[in-house]
């Protein structure tokens, strides 16, 4: 596999592909026949997803540095280039974003109904702006990836949302943005700073990492603004009321790939930027606490609001709060194994809450209702359904064989050396999260079939299987045999470790000593 | 030479012309403040000219010729103005607000 | 008598009749103080030798400018149109306002030559303040030599040669701007 | 190729642009003498207009490209590459206005064929201000445009609106140049010229003199009026509200370009040494003005209204790259400038052909599910809305990228976290449009669908939002240029950016 | 063949004989769980097929067993086989692999697991047969089989981990088998939330052993333990402590108990092997497979052995109130559970096991006997369109005329819980009292336990005997047109209830004591596996007179509560359930099980609800985040905006004031 890839050149044209496919895509989309625009879109997205395929191949993991990197003059004056790269971190978001991403054309099949052709646009136009943010490595680059991104997603809730759809389209994209335009003035001080130090003006990663140190005493507002960009969009207490309201009001679609991409777009930027770039500001024992304390927060809280919503996306949307806390505390305690299990976790609540998202679209495509109380019994009906719904549930519970366990547990397993009080607490969200899903299960798929309108449901369609079926692939993988995935992974959170080492290492990376002396 | 009590006399007649543009709300009365204002302008040039040189003088030439454009153009509004408000009290000239 | 009584004759004489001008409610009575406003100007320019500038002040603001003024008050018939003083509170504020205005500018007072001088980089006190001011001195004498109007022509069609053209140009637009509004129908 | 402004050939050859425009405009009237009844005569008058731009442009090309420059010290008129932009952006200002008023002025019924010789006139006042070395000529090029645009906003004589909007406008717009005259007085007084250069010069050592700072205190008072920065703003709203659409555009371009190019020249040429006098006070009125700008905005049902205070609020930004007195300042000005100008005509225009009888009824409500009937023109607005907000991928988004870099580089992040705050409040007021346009359903019969759009306008639009995009996409040229043009102005050597390739 | 292909990833040599196909024991139910599956969704009614393979399953999972014990009992390892299958969690320093540990102890497991598991398989083919879900019964039977085994194979914590929550979500199926009715799927629900607490307390005991040290492999932890932690110190007694916390869940202790009893909601098949042979004896096994760690924290032990025998005790006190005949057996089953635990907690690891094995097989019986029982009178019923309870034993009564096989079986299971020589029950159970009390003559704390675990034994005999004597003595109170539709269940039931009272009979005989001629076999067999801890933790075992007053002391209490179980529950009549008046006064609060339920209900589940929902949700999230934060600060800007575009009152005159005071305040600023 891999010769072949290098036969025909694969490593130094994909990453570019990536990026401009969708855009290509979207011109038959836009002047093809309305009736065409699903299967064009869903075409693109499988060639598009054949095509990262490759890259578990073919990129190189083991140094754990930016692999593939190409650069090409943007903006020269400014140093501002267009530069691309992947490492082991990115290269799983990557393959998660393109995995959902026909899976999501598929299942809005039928979802969606009018201006079909936007819609479809819109979706490409996402797919491309997602990579993007994954793949840039120049900060410029990545701030207009990162804000462009905003417009489809914007457009699929406001245009193709529920009833609320406008309140929830503006207030997700004034969330997000005033976090990013914080962090835009957080960039251009960091580049000037550098620049004033160096001598070169340049945005590009590599180089304002190397030289992140010299912006001194400006160092904790520039944190602060690069975190609070992506504590919006994690998002972590206090900042997730957005949430909700986009999960619940966004099409099928929408909220998978919200679930499932763009939230891990915080976390990636934390691990990538935010805590690399000022490892001082992030070890510090104030910034350390309150991450941890917002991250617990996450956990337990999001665990109890979800418990009692009424309406199942709303309840999918807390868990995903809960499930990205976990990241958080990974991402804070940074030893390999909490940094991996971080990354496991982002890559598990993307397909498990991703799946949920179907899930629950099929149903309201089927009745019409978000309400949990409005369901009951269907096991008795739809078994298929029941039976995927309750794999889907249990992965999102953490149970061990399934995804969602090898996550948290190595989040949890590595953090607890680090900072214990606060891992025990969150290690409490496993029992709230069986709560809140094994509850939910109950109400809708368990109890009496008591519902006129539930007794006709229909049992899944072959294409819904279809959707379904990578995703509970994925699960099964992830659960019981990770090791290719996580082999991968190491070597960047290594590195990543590395980079905190720094002046004042983190605790995390320091060995910890046996609780008893021996 | 009367320089500082001839750039006093401007400044008072300044002032006196942006109270005047305070205290009145005929247009044509306000706007004869800010002729006043201009003329109050004008002593400042002259008196300086004294001392920098006949260039005040010649830009004293110009402000008249701006205060007659001026006037002009806006006695011309006025005129407008009154057209369709059969009045150039500006306290019934409040229809664009808010 | 000196030329100092003088100027403080005419100096009083106009800030009494501007202060009237703003004050008095009928409008062509004030329209008449600023008429008298401006020929104790044009004397008080006389006396600072610009005899050129008094000329035209009389003739064309106390003639031309407020000529129309008066001609458009009287077309609109809005002479006795009332009291158009703003009430108490707005003259109490219009006092505070330019109170304030003229505090900042009072210093205004305390310019002379010298000072000037000193700001030019000239040692203080060193002959008379006027020679650090070669232009001020034939402004002085350039009026004696080439007549008054001549003095004035000088600088206006050479140094200042493009403003002058855009006067023309300003006029032109007024008089185009008046004549479309004015126009009965467009 | 060196010119002696001096001497009236060089001032001639310097001020081509400026004489080719007023001979065009000279020579509309001569036809409006003749042809000044039907729709037709003033459709003519406007294309002639139209073509009058051209020699203008044709002589700016040559200038900017022969490299014109002045012999010695600039004199009067500046002779650089900042006024050629500048008069390149008023020129562009000038079609553009021109172009959207063909349509409407015959939807209005306001045959006057004066109407464009007064854009005309306007135009090179413009230009004239822009380009002043001088600030007599400043004050003349200033009078020379307001004196027309007074009566342009009172153009439509039918509207008791339009004639309120010029009494506003001209009242306060008089009153303020009286203390531009009077700062130039004092200035004069000070500094014993009226040349920039030598304003610069003789201010550049040491303290201010207590004379100079008022008078530049007045001179700001007065240019503040002209750029409509808060507070001496409150003038604008009422008056971009009543004036006929184009011409609010024309303001909202023309107008603001020349205040504020004026403006920079005048800080960056005559008070260089000066920049703890003023830079505290830009600063002020720049946070005034956005914060003011921007949350006004917020309450307004009306399109246009709405854009008023929005112009309050870019003012605010374009204060902000006034800021630093830095070359990337100025850079950021013009660019910002540009950005704010093209974006402007297409709002302006896509505003005058939804209006029916003025547009001051042209609301959310009414603009709602525009999408579904004008695909094209909602794509215009929302993209033009993006631009305002300053979205990347748009020109508005480069603009501001280069203004939070000038004041970043500045050191003075403050202000820039302001700019992006108050921006973020503005997509308050700039995305519920977007979502009118594309997420509401049409509200019913009365909505205005603009039926039958005049070409003119529309090409205008699609020409102003495809350049938005292009130089959204690909700024690099636009970055570039704007940076040289910049270090044209101000005292020669102005400290070049840190780490500037080339 | 599909594991070379995964050992690919392994690089442990793969043991020789039938221990290196130890993972076809796992593989094989799993496939049954997969073909049966498949069929519940396909085609439901292929019961035939369903019944050969979930059965067949299990029988050849039994043959790999007990070809594993043969190789062992062959050559018996002094070191655990490992049956290495694939890496699972590579991650820096923690190498997880997917193992399997082999040894005397996992063998054990193995054997009655299978063993068992396969004789409730065979008797739920005819139980069940009538039941829609058949496919689907099976297919959850196997999969809980497969994860059991996963499980007692694991060779480090997390792969034990798997079968731990896999056979916890299984019993979770099962329990609400029947999810139509919303009592079994709350139960069901119950269970997996109760069981989920527990494993909060592994998880953390996990991390801590991983910290303190760095490996989670039982064989590792076992070496290094002695060696990287101070004994009794925090770190072990923190360590025991979760681990225990996870045990009271999985294995039904205070307190964590309570989902036992809701359990039985369950088909009774269920009930048998997974509340009462297999699943619930997790927890012993853990301790067990960490006796180790266990032994090295005598207060963890201590507190073990305590809640073990007071939960012996608490739980047969409510047995003696109740009617529901499986309500009874569960808590019989908590009370059993207590007494292994006391056991592993006074370091007598053996007898707790021996306990354990012995405990399936009686206890299943139980369970089945009264499964056929059930499956008697539901039939009665059924065919009666009585709507009465078929569990209820106040309905029952002179049923061993109808039902003599089951009342047999039944009885012999009886006596040997009751522990009556020569049965089961009472070699074990015997075993375990006189460990109690030989520690307390070291530690006198244990002579408190040792009489609660005697007391616990009275009441055992006692609620046990009141069990038989309301189901088949005494006149029958069930309905005479019942009557005639009474039979007893097919033979595809009664054998293996047969089968297994033969093992009820014998089992002693694996562990057969010396003084009663034995040798301990079960005792040596486990030796290398509890060496470890003995040495850290020896026993005290009675010797001479004191065993054998013990001993006769334990049987007189059987005897004397047998007895009074029978008389004082046939001295007064027995009235149905329809006309029994509501019991009163302490047998009320037994009845009611002490109002445990009631009180966590109350104190714990609804606060927690109103709490997310009023002040979480409602009160944090959209009041204060979103109606103050985000749409506060909107509304704000818009009130801001109002007020400014308010000042735009339109007076020219004002306009002019703030230009004025805007000049005003500009000339101070610059000439200052």
């Amino acid at each position: 596999m891999t010769q072949f890839l290098a036969s025909i050149g694969f490593d130094r044209w994909i990453l570019h592909v990536l990026l401009v496919l969708p855009l290509v895509g979207v011109i038959p989309v836009l002047l093809g026949p309305v009736a065409m625009a699903r299967r064009t879109a869903l075409f693109v997205t499988v060639v598009e997803f054949v095509l990262s395929a490759g890259l578990w191949w073919a990129v190189n993991t083991t140094p754990g540095t930016l692999q593939l990197t190409s650069s090409m003059a943007w903006i020269p004056a400014w140093g501002i280039s267009y530069a691309v790269g992947i490492d082991g971190i990115s290269l799983t978001m990557v393959l998660l974003t393109t995995l959902l991403m026909p899976l999501c054309v598929l299942g809005s099949w039928n979802y969606i109904t009018e201006r079909e052709r936007g819609y479809y646009v819109m979706l490409l136009t996402l797919l491309t702006g997602v990579l993007g943010v994954f793949l840039a490595t120049d900060l410029f680059l990545f701030y207009v990836f990162w804000e462009v991104m905003l417009i489809p997603m914007y457009f699929i809730i406001g245009m193709w949302g529920g009833k609320n759809r406008l309140y929830a389209a503006i207030k997700f994209f004034v969330f997000t943005m005033a976090g990013s335009l914080l962090m835009l003035v957080a960039i251009l001080a960091l580049a000037w700073a550098v620049a004033g130090r160096t001598g070169t003006l340049s945005f590009a990663y590599e180089h304002l990492l190397t030289n992140s140190h010299v912006v001194g005493g400006l160092a904790p507002w520039l944190f602060g603004a690069f975190a609070l960009a992506f504590a919006i969009k994690v998002p972590v207490f206090p900042f997730h009321t957005w949430l909700p309201d986009a999960h619940v009001e966004a099409p099928t679609a929408g909220s998978v790939l919200l679930a499932g991409v763009l939230l891990k777009l915080g976390t990636y930027g934390f691990l990538r930027y935010a805590v690399p770039f000022f490892p001082e500001v992030a070890a510090s024992p104030w910034v350390t606490n309150l991450v941890l304390l917002l991250a617990v927060i996450g956990i337990v809280y999001g665990a109890l609001v979800a418990m009692v919503q009424p309406d199942i996306k709303k309840l999918v949307a807390y868990s995903s709060v809960s499930h990205l806390g976990f990241v958080m505390l990974g991402i804070w305690a940074a030893t390999v194994q909490s940094i991996e299990g971080a990354i496991m976790v982002m890559i598990g609540h993307g397909l498990s809450t991703g799946a949920l998202f179907f899930l629950v679209g099929m149903l309201y495509e089927r009745r019409h209702t978000r309400d949990i109380s409005a369901y009951g019994g269907l096991a008795k009906v739809v078994p298929v359904f029941s039976l995927v719904f309750t794999v889907v549930a249990l992965s999102s519970v953490g149970l061990p064989g399934l995804n969602g366990f090898i996550g948290e547990f190595l989040v949890l397993l590595g953090s607890f050396r680090v900072h214990p009080w606060a891992t025990g607490i969150a290690t409490t969200g496993v029992i709230f999260a069986a709560a809140y899903l094994l509850w939910a299960l109950q109400r809708i798929i368990y109890n009496k079939l008591d519902k006129r309108e539930n007794e006709s449901l229909t049992d899944l369609s072959a294409r819904e299987l279809v959707v379904m079926g990578p995703l509970l692939l994925g699960i099964l993988w992830m659960g019981l045999y990770p090791a290719p995935i996580l082999r991968r992974i190491e070597p960047a959170a290594v590195r990543y470790i590395e980079t905190l080492r720094g002046p004042l290492g983190f605790q995390g990376v320091s060995q910890q000593t046996p609780v008893v002396p021996r | 030479m009367l320089l500082g009590p001839a750039l006093l006399l401007s400044a008072v007649l300044f002032t006196i012309g942006v109270a005047g543009v305070l205290l009145r709300r005929n247009a044509i009365v306000l706007f004869m403040c800010v002729e006043l204002m201009l003329n109050a302008v004008n002593l400042t040039f002259v008196a300086f000219s004294q001392v920098l040189g006949l260039g005040g003088q010649v830009i004293v030439f110009f402000v008249m010729t701006v205060a007659a454009a001026e006037a002009a153009v806006g006695l011309a509004i006025i005129l407008a103005v009154f057209r369709h408000t059969r009045s150039v009290d500006l306290k019934n000239i409040n229809l664009l607000q808010g | 008598m000196s030329a100092e009584v003088v100027f403080y004759l005419m100096a009083g004489f106009a800030v009494v009749s501007a202060l009237l001008c703003i004050t008095q409610r009928n409008i062509i009575a004030s329209a008449m103080w600023l008429v008298s406003t401006m020929f104790s100007l044009a004397g008080i320019y006389v006396l600072l030798n610009a005899q050129f500038i008094a000329a035209i002040q009389v003739l064309v603001y106390a003639g031309a400018v407020m000529v129309l003024f008066l001609f458009v008050i009287m077309l609109l018939n809005v002479g006795r149109g009332g009291n158009d003083l703003r009430g108490a509170p707005v003259r109490l504020v219009a006092m505070l306002i330019g109170g304030a205005l003229l505090a900042q500018l009072f210093f205004l007072g305390r310019v002379t030559p010298g000072g000037m001088a000193v700001l030019r980089g000239a040692a203080a006190g060193s002959g008379s303040p006027m020679d650090a001011f070669p232009a001020g001195q034939t402004a002085l004498t350039a009026p004696a030599a080439q007549g008054v109007v001549g003095a004035i022509a000088e600088p206006l069609f050479r140094q200042y040669l493009v403003p002058f053209e855009l006067t023309s140009l300003l006029l032109l637009t007024a008089a185009v701007g008046a004549v479309v509004l004015a126009k009965r129908k467009l | 190729m060196p010119l002696d402004l001096t001497t009236p050939l060089g001032a001639t050859m310097a001020l081509l642009p400026e004489i080719a425009l007023t001979l065009g405009a000279l020579v509309l009237l001569l036809v409006n003498a003749w042809r000044n009844g039907t729709a037709r005569d003033s459709r003519l008058s406007g294309y002639l207009a139209l073509v009058s731009l051209v020699p203008s442009a044709i002589a700016l090309g040559i200038l900017w490209m022969g490299g014109a420059r002045a012999e010695g010290p600039a004199y009067m008129v500046a002779l650089d590459p900042y006024r050629f932009a500048a008069l390149a952006l008023i020129l562009v200002a000038t079609a553009g206005t021109i172009l959207l008023s063909l349509g409407y002025l015959e939807r209005e019924g306001l045959i006057a064929p004066e109407y464009y010789s007064l854009v005309l006139f306007a135009a090179s006042g413009m230009m004239f201000m822009a380009g002043a070395e001088d600030l007599i000529v400043l004050f003349l090029g200033l009078e020379i445009m307001s004196v027309s645009v007074y009566v342009l906003a009172g153009f439509n004589r039918g509207s008791v609106f339009s004639a309120e909007a010029a009494l506003k406008y001209f009242l306060v717009g008089a009153f303020a140049s009286a203390f531009l005259l009077y700062g130039i007085a004092l200035l004069w007084g000070a500094t014993g010229s009226t040349g920039l250069a030598d304003i610069g010069a003789r201010l550049s050592g040491g303290e201010v003199p207590v004379l100079g700072k008022l008078g530049l205190g007045l001179l700001l008072i007065g240019m503040g009026f002209k750029v409509a920065a808060v507070p001496f703003h409150m003038w604008a709203p009422d008056v971009y509200d009543g004036s006929p659409t184009p011409v609010t555009g024309f303001m909202a371009t023309g107008v603001k370009a020349a205040g504020f190019l004026g403006l920079a020249r005048i800080l960056y040429e005559a008070f260089p040494a000066a920049t703890e006098v003023w830079q505290p006070v830009v600063a002020a009125l720049a946070v005034a003005s956005m914060v003011l700008g921007n949350f006004v905005a917020l309450s307004q049902r009306s399109l246009k209204r709405m854009l008023a205070y929005s112009s309050i609020a870019h003012a605010g930004y374009l204060l902000t790259a006034l800021w630093p007195g830095s070359r990337l300042g100025s850079g950021a000005t013009l660019l910002y400038l540009a950005a704010y100008t093209l974006t402007s005509l297409a709002v302006f225009g896509i505003l005058s052909v939804l209006g029916r009888g003025g547009e001051r009824d042209v609301t959310l409500d009414s603009i709602a599910g525009l999408a579904r009937r004008r695909p094209w023109l909602a794509f215009a607005l929302s993209v033009c809305m993006l631009s305002l907000l300053g979205f990347p991928g748009t020109f508005g988004f480069v603009g501001k990228w280069a203004i939070l870099a000038a004041v970043v580089e500045a050191k003075q992040v403050v202000l820039a976290v302001v700019v992006v705050l108050t921006s973020l409040v503005s997509a308050g007021y700039y995305l519920p449009v977007v979502m009118a346009v594309y997420m509401r359903e049409p509200a019913g019969s009365e909505s205005h669908s603009g039926a039958g759009l005049p070409r003119p306008a529309v090409i205008t639009v699609a020409l102003a939002v495809a350049i938005v995009l292009l130089a959204g996409i690909l700024p690099a040229s636009a970055l570039a240029s704007a940076m040289d043009t910049a270090g044209s102005l101000g005292p020669a050597g102005s400290a070049p950016i840190v780490g500037f390739r080339r | 063949m599909t594991l070379s292909l995964i050992q690919a990833a392994a690089d442990a040599p793969v043991p020789a004989g039938a221990v290196g196909w130890v993972w076809l024991a796992v593989a094989l139910p799993l496939v049954g769980f997969l073909i049966n599956g498949w069929l519940a969704l396909t085609r439901p009614a292929a019961k035939t097929a369903v019944s050969v393979i979930g059965a067949g399953v299990l029988v050849a999972a039994f043959a790999v067993a007990a070809a594993i014990f043969v190789q062992l009992r062959g050559h018996p390892p002094e070191a655990p086989l490992i049956v290495e299958l694939w890496r699972w969690i590579p991650s820096g320093g923690l190498d997880l692999r997917f193992s399997f540990q082999v040894d005397q102890l996992s063998t054990v497991m193995l054997l009655v697991v299978t063993g068992v598991g396969s004789l409730i398989h065979l008797f739920s083919i005819g139980y069940m047969r009538s039941d829609p879900g058949y496919a689907r019964y099976f297919a959850y039977l196997n999969l809980f089989v497969a994860f059991m085994l996963v499980l007692v194979l694991g060779a480090n914590l997390p792969v034990l981990f798997v079968g731990w929550e896999g056979v916890g979500l299984c019993s979770y199926l099962l329990i609400g088998f029947w999810f139509q009715d919303k009592a079994n799927a709350d139960a069901g629900k119950k269970a997996f939330l109760m069981n989920r607490i527990g494993d909060f307390g592994v998880l953390i005991a996990m991390f801590i052993i991983w910290w303190t040290l760095r490996s989670l492999d039982f064989v590792t932890i076992a070496e290094r333990a002695p060696l990287r932690l101070a004994a009794g110190g925090a770190g072990v007694t923190a360590i025991t402590l979760f681990l225990f916390l996870g045990c009271t869940g999985k294995s039904a202790q205070i307190p964590l108990y309570t989902w036992l009893p809701d359990a039985m909601a369950g088909p009774t098949p269920v009930s048998a092997l997974i509340h009462a042979a297999t699943m619930v004896t997790a927890g012993v096994y853990l301790v067990a497979r960490t006796s180790t760690l266990f032994a090295m924290a005598p207060v963890s032990s201590a507190l073990v052995a305590g809640v073990g025998a007071f939960t012996a005790l608490f739980a047969a006190s409510i047995g003696l109130r109740q009617y529901d005949i499986k309500r009874v057996l569960a808590y019989s089953t908590i009370s059993q559970l207590g007494y292994m635990f006391l056991a592993v907690g006074t370091g007598a690891y053996v007898a707790g096991v021996f306990h354990l094995i012995t405990h399936a097989f009686f206890k299943a019986l139980l369970f089945l006997g009264a499964g056929s029982v059930i499956h008697a009178l539901h039939h009665a019923y059924h065919a009666t369109h009585s709507h009465d309870d078929a569990q209820d034993m106040r309905n029952m009564g002179g049923l061993r005329r109808y039902l003599p096989w089951t009342f047999a079986l039944m009885l012999i299971a009886t006596l040997a819980i009751a522990g009556i020589p020569p049965f089961a029950g009472f070699f074990s159970k015997d075993e375990i009292l006189a460990a109690a009390f030989g520690r307390g003559e070291s530690q006198p704390i244990w002579f408190l336990f040792w009489g609660m675990g005697v007391l616990a034994a009275l009441m055992t005999a006692f609620y046990m005997m009141r069990l038989m004597a309301m189901t088949f003595l005494g006149e029958s109170r069930v309905g005479a047109k019942e009557r005639e539709h009474l039979h007893e269940a097919p033979w595809s039931m009664t054998g293996p209830l047969l089968g297994l009272g033969v093992l009820t009979v014998l089992g002693g005989l694996i562990n057969l004591p010396v003084f009663a001629g034995g040798h301990a076999a079960l005792e040596h067999w486990l030796e290398p596996v509890v060496a470890k801890a003995q040495d850290i933790m020896p026993l005290a075992m009675p010797h001479g007179q004191t065993e054998w007053l013990l001993i006769g002391g334990a049987v007189a209490i059987a005897v004397i509560g047998l007895l009074l179980g029978w008389k004082l529950t046939l001295a007064r009549p027995i009235l149905p359930a329809r006309e029994a008046p509501p019991d009163t006064g302490f047998s009320l609060v037994l009845f009611r099980k002490y109002y445990i339920d009631e009180l966590y209900d109350g104190l714990i589940v609804r606060p927690l609800v109103a709490i997310s929902r009023f002040v979480l949700w409602k009160g944090v999230d959209q009041g204060l985040i979103d109606g103050v934060g985000a749409n506060g600060s909107a509304a704000l800007a818009r009130g801001l905006g109002w007020v400014g575009s308010r000042l735009q009152s339109g007076q020219l005159g004002f306009y002019i004031v703030v230009f004025l005071i805007g000049a005003v305040w500009l000339l101070r600023a610059v000439a200052r």
